[in-house]
């Protein structure tokens, strides 16, 4: 039996409570939204029905093909967030990194830095006049 | 004293942002064909955006979750994904047809192509979303949507018959004579589709993550929905009712942003004129900013990005590339001088169609405690939103087969 | 394994019986010691008051969630005590009226879209409370 | 304007596939896209689009009228009235496209030949009013009402002769 099941523990539903939720980052910075969850056995391997296992990252982009229409993209082109960096669930998940650390916002860098960045005005503070 | 104009201005702000172009038209062409026998409809929309801008905004207030993210995780990213191209497309179309309204006003009042509006219209709407502060936006738009009140002066100017009006006004289910039960009908789908646009919700949702509410703010903007969007709902019927007293008894259907102003004209000169015209601008002006804004808050929470006006642009790159996007793709549709009138009326019929998927989960969550705590929906909240609930989903499907077999109110 | 791949698939009893579809996925969240009290206030954003929020650590697979139904969304209603507005509500619980749990443990084997369940399952109730 | 089972080779195929109320839904389709586009052929819907289209130019011609009048009385600005003439004779177009494209019955043609006219006149008299408007004619307020009223009419005694 597991240690969780020892220590508090907090029962919740994947797709309830998990899947589709906001994912923040360390400052409260939107990083995506949760696509799927990717659980593995005991030791990081395989899962083994019946046997320990568990949640080991949060997947968004491609991975919502699945839930979308079926099928199966191929792990190498999930995009990841180690479930270890996972510091608080209520609702929204926050993260204890900083979004930029982050593999999977390269898509929000990439137009970032090639589109709005270059267009005058794309660094100012709304807030500041 | 600050409070107390903060509270005004809110309410002032309410009022003019109530109106826009699906608003102005429908109500002047109802007006002219059914004079005020659709009123009650107003009435009951009315009603109906301030139950639901009060949950939405009640529930981005409480929980921080902006109705999109909300909509997506009830419905599953497949339902949300099919409400979000849904809901993408109308803004789009609401969008086309209020840059198109904004050009359509200045041409009236300079003659000059509308064409050439059409892009600086659309770049001055470009140029307040990049760089102007989400508060000063909302409220000088708002103020100066105000002027529409002219309308309401009109009214009086005209010296109508009141009794004949009430008794208009009385008259529900019973179109004027020449006028078929099914076109009644389908304007009466359309004006409920233009009061409930699902973009005002996503835009007051959002609104209340950009101004951070507080707990005082959620009392203060109750205040303000429910005293702004009645009085709102008051200049549309001024609309109408100017339409139903000059225009219905010269048999003038109207067909164009010209012939909305002609009673306006008629009673108050062309000083009247000209504040209406304003108004007009302003009102139009203010719901592109807020299509344009709501085209990237459905699309940035669904998909998780980081999405505000309170950011820096390059802090919510993909939001603002959205709005970009949306914005030249309605220029693009302006461009092949489609009728932004015609656009209009479709957008609003198509918003009656798509309101359930919106309206169910901001119900739901609503009475949610994980995310409302304490502020969950009350009793009576709960039985009028029980009610609404039957009422989107009756217009809702009732839209298309009406406008099929009138003919999008044609016969 | 993705969560994607468990949602939806046809649940079989030990002997090829149907018994429904997965409709979540059940987590045990471990908590961590939370030292960080919510802000509160009048002039605190309401949504950093006082909503749940737990600091979490691994996140454990305990059962899984079968409708005899369908795979379709529960708009959360069914495994809280939330019973308002009446009309979605009690439309909800029909449709999934039936609902169970079943443990992780007793989950045999795992095919593409199939999933075979241990000789003398036992039924859950899938209440979250 | 005739289609036939064998032009929608689509939805035959589909209606040999389908299921039986796909099947349903399909041939709805079929019969009202048949039945729309059979309109202009039979007698009342021919009186029915010469009806509306005479009643888009009444209405056009209306509005010209309190245009003129209101700029008469100075409650109007210049611009405004011009892009009111102008979205007006927007309409008159498309009132009498729709009036020219119709195959009408026999016994329609000859409302719809004076139809035709009546939106003629019409046009001419508010593309008048639009010179007015723009100082480009001599003509005075007064009898431009007049020629409007006189369109007005004209197209009225046509919509009778349909029965309207």
């Amino acid at each position: 039996m597991s240690d969780i099941e020892r220590a508090a523990r907090r029962v919740i539903d994947a797709r309830l409570h998990l899947l589709d939720r906001q994912v923040l980052d360390v400052v409260g910075e939107p990083v995506t939204a949760i696509d799927d969850l990717e659980i593995v056995g005991a030791d990081g391997e395989e899962v083994v029905p019946g046997r320990t296992a568990r949640v080991a990252a949060v997947l968004a982009g491609p991975a919502i093909v699945t839930r979308l229409l079926g099928g199966h993209p191929p792990p190498s082109r999930w995009e990841r967030i180690e479930w270890s960096h996972v510091e608080r669930v209520g609702t929204t998940v926050d993260l204890s990194v900083d979004r930029d650390a982050l593999d999977l916002d390269w898509s929000e860098r990439w137009v970032r830095d090639r589109v709005i960045a270059r267009i005058p005005g794309g660094l100012h503070d709304p807030e500041s006049d | 004293m600050k409070r107390l104009l903060g509270v005004a201005l809110g309410i002032l702000t309410a009022i003019g942002g109530f109106v826009d172009i699906g608003d102005l038209v429908t109500n002047a062409v109802v007006g002219s064909r059914f004079g005020l026998s659709l009123v009650w409809v107003v009435v009951v929309g009315v009603v109906g955006i301030c139950l639901f801008a009060e949950m939405s905004g009640r529930v981005a207030a409480v929980s921080g979750r902006a109705t999109f993210e909300i909509i997506r995780e009830r419905l599953g990213p497949r339902m949300a994904g099919a409400n979000l191209v849904a809901s993408f497309a109308i803004n789009l179309l609401t969008l086309t047809a209020e840059v198109g309204g904004i050009a359509l006003a200045l041409h009236l009042a300079s003659s000059v192509e509308p064409r050439l509006w059409i892009v600086v219209a659309a770049a001055a709407v470009w140029l307040v979303l990049w760089r102007v502060k989400f508060s000063i936006m909302e409220n000088v738009a708002g103020l100066l949507g105000l002027l529409l009140v002219g309308f309401g002066v009109a009214l009086f100017l005209l010296g109508p018959d009141w009794g004949d009006l009430l008794a208009q006004a009385a008259s529900i289910g019973q179109p004027p004579g020449g006028q078929s039960m099914g076109s009644y009908w389908f304007y009466a789908v359309a004006l409920f589709g233009a009061a409930m646009t699902p973009y005002e919700v996503f835009f007051f949702s959002s609104g209340a993550v950009e101004e951070k509410w507080t707990a005082k703010d959620l009392s203060q903007n109750r205040l303000n929905v429910l005293t702004g969007f009645p009085l709102g709902g008051l200049l549309s019927v001024a609309i109408a009712a100017c339409a139903a007293v000059v225009l219905m008894p010269q048999s003038i259907e109207v067909s164009s942003l010209s012939q909305i102003v002609l009673p306006v004209a008629q009673a108050g000169g062309t000083l009247l004129l000209a504040v209406v015209i304003l108004g007009i601008v302003a009102a139009t002006f203010g719901a592109a900013l807020e299509t344009a804004l709501s085209s990237g808050y459905t699309v940035a929470q669904y998909l998780g990005w980081s999405w505000g006006k309170f950011r820096r642009p390059a802090k919510a790159a993909r939001f603002h590339l959205t709005m970009i996007v949306a914005l030249l793709i309605a220029v693009g549709i302006l461009m092949t001088s489609v009728d932004p009138i015609a656009v209009t009326e479709m957008s609003v019929v198509f918003s009656a169609v798509a309101l359930p998927l919106t309206y169910v989960p901001i119900l739901v969550v609503a009475n949610d405690p994980e995310y409302m705590g304490e502020h969950v929906s009350g009793k009576v909240a709960n039985a009028l939103g029980s009610v609404y609930l039957v009422i989107v989903l009756v217009a809702a499907l009732a839209a298309i087969p009406l406008m099929i077999a009138t003919g999008a109110g044609s016969a | 394994m993705i969560i994607g791949d468990l949602l939806a698939s046809r649940v079989l009893d030990h002997d090829g019986g149907g018994l429904g579809h997965v409709v979540d996925v059940r987590l045990a969240l471990e908590l961590r010691d939370d030292d960080a009290d919510p802000e509160t206030g009048d002039d605190v954003p309401l949504s950093q008051g006082a909503l749940r929020s737990d600091l979490v650590g691994q996140a454990e697979v305990v059962g899984l969630l079968v409708s005899p139904h369908n795979g379709g969304s529960f708009l959360g209603y069914e495994r809280t005590g939330v019973r308002s507005p009446w009309m979605i509500a009690s439309l909800m619980r029909r449709m999934h009226r039936g609902t169970f749990l079943v443990a992780w443990e007793q989950v045999e084997q795992i095919e593409e879209g199939t999933i075979t369940l241990a000789q003398g399952f036992d039924r859950l109730d899938p209440s979250l409370h | 304007m005739r289609p036939s089972r064998d032009e929608h080779p689509v939805a035959l195929a589909l209606l040999r596939r389908g299921s039986l109320r796909l099947r349903a839904l399909v041939l709805m389709i079929v019969v009202l896209a048949t039945a729309s586009c059979a309109t202009a052929t039979s007698s009342s819907s021919a009186q029915e689009s010469i009806t509306s289209g005479l009643e888009e130019a009444r209405s056009a011609v209306a509005t010209a009228a309190l245009v003129v009048t209101l700029l008469e009385d100075d409650r109007m600005t210049a611009p405004v009235a011009d892009t009111g003439l102008l979205d007006q004779i927007g309409v008159l177009e498309d009132s009498s496209a729709a009036l020219m494209t119709l195959v009408p019955p026999a016994e329609m043609a000859t409302p719809l030949q004076q139809g035709m006219t009546a939106v003629g006149t019409a046009t001419d008299a508010v593309v008048a009013a639009r010179l007015w408007v723009n100082g480009e004619s001599g003509a005075s307020a007064a009898e431009l009402l007049e020629a409007l009223e006189g369109a007005e009419s004209e197209i009225d005694d046509v919509l009778a002769e349909v029965g309207a």
